[in-house]
């Protein structure tokens, strides 16, 4: 394993250096939740469609057993995270931004955790073929624990598809207050090592970079360390800057390899394939043990929390049992934020249970802002412009958005937003540009599709009307020849064409 | 746009119709009015020119055959200048000049009359680009003090009048505009000098 | 436990509206003191006159068009308005000469258009040119900074006073004894009569090392409060570089060819409202291009334009049509000037 | 003498111009059918021939002909007017008010237990939406049904009845 | 008949409704009496010109009736011109191009009159008055403005137009703010009708035309 | 050379078309709503504004003044222009009928439109031959594509509900010209000294 100079870095546009507070939970210690009485388990904790459940309310499950079977491409399998019985299915809240119900699989459990025995490690998993390794990912129901939670195997497979060359290990965690990943390479750099090498296999590439962020030498130790263990020539070790977004994918490709991922397209269009470190992890622990995605390293932290730090949750668990763990709330608990400060949700209930997409629970005041000052027109000062760092125009998106010249938006870039929220915070006159943004999508979303729908109904009705018209001649045609009937010359022009010759054409 | 191919000629010679219709009434028009018109022009740069001829009586001007005295020369301004003479029974009583001033904003045409004893008559801005309020006090419509020329000869001494105020001449300076009084003061120095030269040289 | 709702991203911004336009009227602050030393308490006079008048028109607009009067008004945009107004004005002008920049400002540029940024031209420089164009002669009468061997006579601040509220001087102080060209007008004067830079310099005594005397020290200040604001990122390099460099490459070039019969780079730079304009008036954000490349374009275009007005046009200094001109070709140059988003070929 | 020749010089001019501008009238014939894709694609395909026309298309082509004003359709509203002024460069007008104002979206459905299978409602729908055969229940495709309402009058029994789209937002995710 | 005049004055009105002939209704009204010589010409001009075109519309095929339109508006524009030159030489010089340029701005009002209205003679003379008189009324108030501020004076150099009438007009004010005079205080005195016309309106409880433009 | 520049600098700028000389309004407010109609327009009022001054100029000089028929002048020209410019009329509409569309009424206005009779008219007080009366007509044009340009862009920005009810629409592009012609009034004087 080698670790590449920084200056080789291609310079990000735009971007922002925020404060961390990150050392309140990046202690480097992960500790365990209790299993609690009850688990919540979303059959849709993934970007794509829901997956099926496959058990029944009564059935007894044991711990990586799985309950949902994926559906379609786009999808990941869900299994039990500890053993017990089903007492419900049926649809419930859950922790997401756009999609807020789903139905949940609510396990009574019985506190033995037996295992499930299904569960087989992949024997020597650098020797499989790619094919097993797939399938085995897939099964898992493995996604991506960077925040997405878009399904692995869809990631492999696509990468395969379109000849990939590099894979990237993300292992940037550049939002504020999020530590698991830091946690996770203090913790388990081997691992990462070998689930690394594993989808280095599985993908026949030749090439990875693990990109970690400047500000977390001990994590750069662990690896150095698990490299004499784990060590791999194909696997390079790249420090990153501290400049938020760095860890967006898009971004990450744009820094190691100065490709830029086209509108629209994904990292495989320039021949790369980005995983969170965490992905390559819980690969690993597939290979190793056998066991499928049921739990997952989650920052718990901020002000309104009393012990933060790292957790390895089931998944599942409600919030609630999560953060009391943690040492309960404290009085500045007034927000609850999954995911980072600048991209995260902000639940109003924490009953909900932490799903594959939680990497973070941040409870916290109203007080993270930090100034007062009500929203104002934009003064056209340019700094949203300046940080964005897919090099939009903030402003003149925001513009088109609220004055309604909706189909400029496209033409300004409006889907190359990747709603890190820098503009938001550099902007004087705290405009809420992102969350605009968010909106302008959806409205051109509706627009897109009633568009869509439009033109399918105006090719039905043209089809209709020719349909019409092509009756209404043939009627045309037969009154004339019913009225040609009554022609003195009739008689003699049939005769006529059925002697095959011209005749009675006076006209 | 249906019209038939005997449409073409049809219109054509519609349209050349109404043109021959338009211009008769024009014309006819043009007949009726010729005259005053003429009339009116010939007074109107008549009354310019009595202005600056002041009391000097005349009978005849050749306004229309000036003679052109292209550039270089002696008179103010890059432009060509022209000089009308002004006769009574005969006699060569006046000239007119007109002659630029480098103003502010640009050339200020300016018609300078001065009599056969070399005083000035009268001076007059013809056109001119100053600056509103500023320097268009030179118009005789907003101020006096274009008539503080009249009756003005070189003087006795080396011209050291032809100055404003402040320069230690005998010229009103506008507030907050010197440069286009100066020019103006200027300029009719320079023509009253050439006139000198004039009556000198023949 | 229910969490109240919120929206992403939940850190926000440090700085405000308000913040930014304090902290631009500060940065004048030096200046005004050095601007007060050389001329006198016409200034201090005008500034506060100016912010009173100004906050008072956006008071009367915001009320007029119904909106919140006390919260608008903590924007702060007027009071900086009115402080690069008073820099901008002659340093002794009759109030209501005064007044009616501040009024053409705040209603005429700002509120008929929706008010604080949305304005596309800028409230000040409006405020300057309709006032110049309305009352010429008030607006070409400079007082001479008090340098001790500056010949004139020196009107006593009761005098001032009275010029100040009833528009004349007291008879027998003539403007033209009391107020001179300022040396932009001079140099004009000169290239017309085709006279050397350096025979100017010598004959008259307004000239400094680089402009005008005093002038150049304001301008100096003027810098230093634009150092400022680049310093803290307030006001991005593109814009007062590119202005700089409109006026002085050709200023330079000028120079150099006619062997110094017109205003040099340092003249230029030193003169007039050149500093002012480069740090404090170009980049007001509202009226101004957004892109980088955009900055570059409007600020050369303001450097040039003013450059080419003091050296051929009527009026002794341009920066202020400059202004105007280039906010009118704003919505263009952004058309035009839009960054390459990551990801796409255009 | 003059008027002579000012009469000649005149019609001179005259008889040329007109020569050239009736032969060029003549060979340059305008293409409209560009216009008319183009007004179309920003109509919103309704079909309900509220404007007074038998469909968009139709009002299209009137449109590009200019015999109507741009603000004839009430399921477009103020956005389908504004889309057209600004292709059309011209002002933004309010709906005619002598049309209905603009309905919230809708489609059409039909209860079941009350349709007696008549088929009367079949050819009013002018995107085949509805389909059924002669004396069996009928029913409406709702993706296709684009809300128009011409179903509802010719149905004997009122079965069919319009009901809102559900949110759209979730349609399109 | 009615809705003709209420349209010519006020519903349609060419000078602050329809924006047409703007160039005369900002560069010839720098005082009232300017106006006032040009509002003459062209009601003469529109009047006419609407009731030749009315009479002479069947006899013409589309492609040269703007040209045969054009050219009778021309022929009334020279003679009216001539008329002025003969009568009022000192307002001819001071209206200088904008009296011949009245064939523009009529040639738009007689076209829509030829392609749109379709009326008889009578609609169209009455057509072409009230037009011409609502266009007249916005170029004698925006010159009154303009003078009034400009000159603090109202109808100066009214024998320009009437001959024997005396010069001096009527002094409201000493002095005047230069600004009016000049083209920028043109664009602003229309302006201010214009938002004179959007206040009015909206009393009367009648949507400004314009506005329906920010509903999208 | 100089002077050729000089009368472009006149025409453009000092003397501009549209803002000290009130020439061509109409289509100045009535077609820059959209920055590209107001492009096409500009092209077409060049096009036609540099043919009608050579034309009217031809006219002037070789039929009217030898004939002695310089009151026939208004006539003439608006005739050779409104010819002129509807055979450009007719020949855009069958090449772009979009751009037909539009300019809507704006085409015919060109032909109507105070800056080519206008050019015409002017030009014959001023040129001194016949290319300078091309270059003046062709300056004319560029002074008036200028700012009809300019303004276009600039109205898509200004065009906010922000404004105050009773300025929107016209008023505030009548306000906004006010504003331009300000600006513009800083060249006035350029090229004279
Ligand atoms: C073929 C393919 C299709 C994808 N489609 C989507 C998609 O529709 N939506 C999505 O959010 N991610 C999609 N992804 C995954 C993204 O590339 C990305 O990994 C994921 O959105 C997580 O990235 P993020 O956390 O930066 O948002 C797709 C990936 C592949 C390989
Ligand atoms: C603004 C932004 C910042 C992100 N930062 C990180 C990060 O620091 N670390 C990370 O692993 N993923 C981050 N992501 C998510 C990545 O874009 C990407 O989804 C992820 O690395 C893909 O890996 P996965 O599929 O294994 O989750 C970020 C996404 C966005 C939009
Ligand atoms: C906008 C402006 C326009 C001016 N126009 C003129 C003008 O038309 N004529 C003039 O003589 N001075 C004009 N000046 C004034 C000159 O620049 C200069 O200040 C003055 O002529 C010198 O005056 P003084 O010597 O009386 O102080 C103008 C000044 C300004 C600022
Ligand atoms: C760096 C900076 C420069 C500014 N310059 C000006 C200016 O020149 N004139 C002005 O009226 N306002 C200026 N402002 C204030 C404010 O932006 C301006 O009033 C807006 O145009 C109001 O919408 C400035 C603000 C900033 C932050
Ligand atoms: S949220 Fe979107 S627009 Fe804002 S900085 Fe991020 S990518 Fe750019
Ligand atoms: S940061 Fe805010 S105020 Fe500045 S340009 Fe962007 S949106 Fe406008
Ligand atoms: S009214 Fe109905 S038929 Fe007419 S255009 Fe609109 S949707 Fe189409
Ligand atoms: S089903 Fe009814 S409402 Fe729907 S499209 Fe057909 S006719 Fe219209
Ligand atoms: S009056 Fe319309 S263009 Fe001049």
């Amino acid at each position: 394993m080698t670790s590449a100079p920084t200056e080789n870095l291609h310079r990000l546009p735009g971007g922002l250096r925020l404060p961390g507070f990150k050392a309140q939970s990046a202690t480097g210690e992960i500790r365990e939740v209790p299993i609690p009485g009850t688990l919540i388990l979303p059959v849709r904790q993934h970007a794509g469609s829901a997956a099926q459940p496959i058990v029944a309310v009564g059935d007894r499950v044991m711990r990586g057993q799985p309950i949902a079977r994926a559906e379609g491409d786009f999808s990941a399998s869900v299994h039990a995270s500890s053993s017990g019985t089903v007492v419900a299915i049926e649809s419930r809240a859950i922790p997401a931004r756009e999609v807020s119900e789903a139905v949940c699989i609510i396990i009574e459990t019985d506190g033995a955790d037996t295992p499930w025995d299904g569960l087989a490690p992949i024997t020597n998993p650098l020797a499989a073929t790619p094919d097993a390794l797939l399938e085995a990912i897939g099964k898992a129901g493995i996604v991506g624990l960077g925040g997405a939670a878009f399904p692995t195997l869809a990631k492999l497979r696509h990468a395969v598809d379109a000849g990939v060359d590099t894979l990237i290990l993300n292992g940037v965690e550049c939002e504020p207050y999020i530590s698991c990943d830091d946690a996770l390479m203090r913790n388990q750099a081997v691992e990462i090592l070998f689930g690394t090498r594993i989808m280095l296999t599985a993908l026949g590439l030749r090439q990875c970079a693990i990109g970690i962020e400047s500000d977390k030498p001990e994590a750069w130790a662990a690896f150095t360390e698990a490299a004499s263990i784990e060590g791999d020539d194909r696997v390079q070790l790249v420090a990153i800057p501290t400049v938020y977004p760095s860890g967006g994918e898009d971004q990450l490709v744009y820094l190691l390899t100065g490709r830029e991922v086209p509108s629209g397209g994904f990292p495989s269009d320039v021949g790369a394939l980005v995983h969170n470190v965490g992905t390559a992890a819980a690969v690993a622990d597939l290979a190793l043990t056998g066991t499928p995605l049921i739990s997952r390293i989650v920052t718990v932290t901020g002000e309104g929390i009393a012990n933060p730090g790292n957790y390895r949750v089931r998944l599942g668990i409600p919030i609630a049992d999560v953060a009391a763990c943690a040492g309960g709330y404290t009085e500045h608990a007034k927000r609850l934020i999954m995911g980072g400060p600048m991209t995260g949700v902000a639940l109003t209930d924490d009953a909900l249970p932490v799903t594959k997409a939680c990497n973070c629970l941040i409870a916290t005041g109203p007080a993270v802002r930090t100034s007062f000052e009500p929203e104002r027109p934009c003064i056209r000062c340019g700094e949203c412009a300046r940080i964005c760092p897919v090099r939009l125009q903030p402003q003149q998106l925001l513009r088109a958005h609220r004055y309604g010249a909706g189909d400029t938006l496209d033409g300004l870039g409006l889907i190359d937003c990747i709603e890190c929220g820098c503009c938001d915070l550099v902007c004087p006159s705290h405009i809420p540009l992102t969350q605009s943004f968010r909106d302008a999508k959806l409205a051109r979303r509706i627009d897109v599709y009633e568009r869509e729908r439009a033109e399918r109904a105006r090719e039905r009705f043209e089809r209709r009307q020719e349909r019409e018209q092509a009756r209404a001649d043939a009627q045309a045609a037969e009154t004339e020849r019913l009225k040609q009937g009554a022609n003195p010359n009739a008689i003699a022009e049939i005769l006529a064409r059925k002697r095959g010759t011209p005749g009675g054409d006076e006209d | 746009m249906s019209a038939n191919r005997g449409g073409v000629i049809g219109g054509t010679l519609k349209l050349g119709l109404f043109a021959a219709i338009a211009a008769a009434i024009v014309a006819g028009g043009w007949r009726l009015t010729d005259e005053r018109i003429a009339a009116n022009t010939h007074a109107a740069r008549l009354a310019q020119f009595e202005s600056v001829l002041g009391a000097t009586a005349f009978d005849t001007l050749d306004y229309d055959a000036p003679t052109v005295v292209e550039p270089p020369h002696r008179l103010p301004g890059d432009a060509p200048a022209r000089i009308y003479e002004a006769f009574n029974g005969g006699a060569r009583v006046a000239r007119v000049f007109e002659v630029q001033a480098a103003g502010y904003g640009g050339p200020i045409s300016l018609l300078v009359g001065i009599d056969a004893a070399l005083v000035v008559t009268g001076v007059r801005v013809v056109s001119h680009t100053e600056t509103p309020g500023l320097g268009t006090n030179i118009e005789r419509e907003r101020s006096d003090w274009i008539t503080s020329f009249d009756g003005r000869g070189l003087g006795d001494d080396d011209g050291s009048v032809w100055a404003l105020k402040r320069d230690g001449g005998a010229f009103d300076a506008f507030t907050g505009a010197t440069i286009t009084p100066r020019a103006v003061v200027e300029a009719v120095h320079e023509t009253l000098v050439y006139a000198q030269s004039m009556e000198a040289a023949p | 436990m229910r969490f109240e709702p919120a929206l992403s991203p939940y850190l926000r911004p440090e700085t405000g509206v308000g913040a930014v336009m304090r902290e631009v009227s500060l940065a004048l602050l030096p200046a005004a003191v050095i601007y007060f030393f050389f001329f006198g308490f016409g200034i201090l006079f005008n500034i506060a006159l100016c912010i009173a008048a100004c906050v008072g028109f956006e008071a009367l607009a915001l009320k007029l068009r119904g909106l919140p009067v006390a919260t608008t008004l903590s924007d702060c945009s007027a009071i900086l308005t009115g402080v690069l107004l008073a820099f901008a004005l002659p340093t002794y002008l009759p109030v209501w000469v005064t007044i009616t920049a501040c009024g053409a400002a705040v209603l005429l540029a700002k509120h008929v258009y929706g008010g604080i940024g949305f304005n596309p031209f800028n409230p000040a420089m409006l405020g300057y040119a309709f006032v110049l164009i309305a009352f010429p002669v008030a607006m070409s009468s400079w007082l001479p900074p008090a340098i001790g061997d500056l010949d004139y006579v020196r009107p006593s601040v009761l005098e001032r006073l009275t010029y100040l509220f009833t528009g004349g001087w007291p008879a027998g102080l003539e403007l033209d004894a009391i107020t001179r060209a300022t040396p932009l007008d001079l140099v004009r004067t000169a290239a017309r009569d085709q006279l050397m830079l350096e025979e100017l310099r010598s004959a008259s005594p307004m000239f400094g090392d680089f402009g005008g005397r005093g002038w150049e020290w304001i301008g100096n200040f003027i810098a230093l409060g634009g150092g400022w604001l680049l310093y803290r990122g307030i006001i991005r390099w593109h814009i007062p570089v590119a202005v700089l460099a409109g006026m002085l490459i050709p200023a330079t070039l000028d120079s150099v060819i006619t062997g110094g019969a017109s205003g040099g780079p340092g003249f230029h730079l030193f003169s007039g409202a050149t500093l002012l304009g480069a740090f404090f008036i170009a980049t007001d954000p509202v009226s101004a291009a957004t892109s980088p490349r955009g900055r570059l374009i409007y600020g050369f275009g303001i450097g040039f334009i003013a450059w080419v007005i003091r050296k051929w046009g009527g009026y002794p200094d341009g920066i202020a049509f400059a202004v105007l001109l280039m906010n009118a070709a704003v919505p263009l140059i952004d058309h035009f000037t839009a960054p390459r988003i990551l990801g796409r070929e255009r | 003498m003059d008027i002579v020749s000012a009469i000649a010089v005149l019609a001179g001019i005259a008889l040329v111009a007109g020569l050239a501008l009736t032969l060029a009238a003549r060979t340059l014939q305008r293409d409209a059918d560009d216009v008319v894709e183009r007004i179309n694609a920003e109509l919103p395909q309704t079909q309900c021939a509220q404007c007074g026309f038998p469909g968009c298309r139709p009002y299209a082509e009137a449109i590009a002909q200019g015999d109507v004003d741009i603000n004839r359709c009430p399921p477009g509203g103020d956005a389908t007017i504004a889309a057209l002024a600004r292709l059309l460069d011209r002002d933004i007008i309010a709906l005619d008010a002598s049309l209905p104002p603009p309905a919230p979206p809708g489609v059409a459905i039909i209860d079941e237990e009350r349709c007696i299978g008549c088929a009367r409602c079949l050819p009013a729908c002018p995107v085949d939406a509805i389909v059924g055969a002669h004396q069996f229940m009928h029913t409406v495709v709702e993706d296709l049904c684009t809300g128009c309402e011409l179903c509802i009058a010719p149905c004997p029994v009122d079965c069919l009845e319009m009901v809102a789209t559900d949110d759209n937002a979730e349609r399109a995710a | 008949m009615n809705t003709i005049w209420r349209d010519g004055l006020w519903h349609n009105n060419p000078g602050i409704v329809q924006l047409l002939g703007l160039c005369p209704l900002l560069a010839v009204t720098n005082t009232a009496v300017n106006a006032l010589g040009l509002a003459v010409a062209t009601l003469f001009v529109l009047t006419a010109s609407n009731t030749i075109v009315s009479i002479t519309r069947r006899a013409l095929q589309p492609e040269i009736r703007i040209p045969a339109y054009v050219l009778v508006i021309a022929a009334l524009v020279t003679a009216t011109e001539l008329a002025f030159h003969a009568y009022a030489p000192t307002l001819h010089a001071r209206l200088g191009i904008f009296l011949p340029l009245i064939v523009t701005n009529c040639a738009i009002v007689a076209r829509a009159e030829a392609f749109a209205s379709r009326q008889p003679v009578g609609r169209a003379f009455a057509d072409g008055l009230a037009h011409g008189l609502g266009f007249g009324w916005v170029l004698v108030v925006v010159g009154a403005l303009r003078e009034l501020v400009g000159h603090g004076t109202l109808f100066r150099d009214l024998g320009t137009l009437i001959p024997g009438a005396g010069n001096e007009g009527i002094t409201l004010v000493d002095g005047g703010v230069l600004i009016a005079l000049l083209p920028p205080g043109a664009f602003f005195a229309l302006a201010a009708v214009l938002v004179a016309r959007n206040v009015i309106a909206s009393r009367q409880g009648q949507a400004n035309p314009e506005l329906a433009r920010e509903q999208s | 050379m100089r002077e050729w520049l000089l009368i472009l600098i006149g025409t453009v700028l000092v003397n501009n078309f549209v803002l000290t000389r009130f020439l061509g309004l109409c289509p100045f407010f009535g077609a820059t709503r959209r920055l590209d109609t107001a492009m096409g327009l500009s092209v077409a009022t060049a096009f036609v504004l540099t043919l009608a001054s050579a034309a009217s100029y031809l006219a002037e000089v070789y039929l009217l003044a030898p004939l002695g028929l310089t009151y026939l002048r208004t006539l003439t020209f608006i005739l050779i222009i409104a010819s002129l410019v509807q055979f450009a009329e007719l020949m855009i509409r069958s090449m772009s009928p979009l751009l037909e569309q539009m300019l809507g009424i704006y085409l015919p206005l060109i032909t109507t439109n105070c800056a080519v009779l206008g050019v015409a008219l002017l030009n014959i007080q001023t040129a001194e031959s016949f290319f300078e009366s091309v270059w003046y007509g062709f300056g004319a044009a560029a002074g008036f594509g200028l700012v009809t340009v300019l303004f276009a862009a600039l109205r898509e920005r200004i065009e906010t509900p922000e404004v105050p009810v009773a300025l929107r629409g016209s008023a505030i592009a009548l306000i906004t010209a006010g504003i331009m012609s300000i600006a513009f009034l800083g060249f006035a004087g350029l090229g004279q000294t």
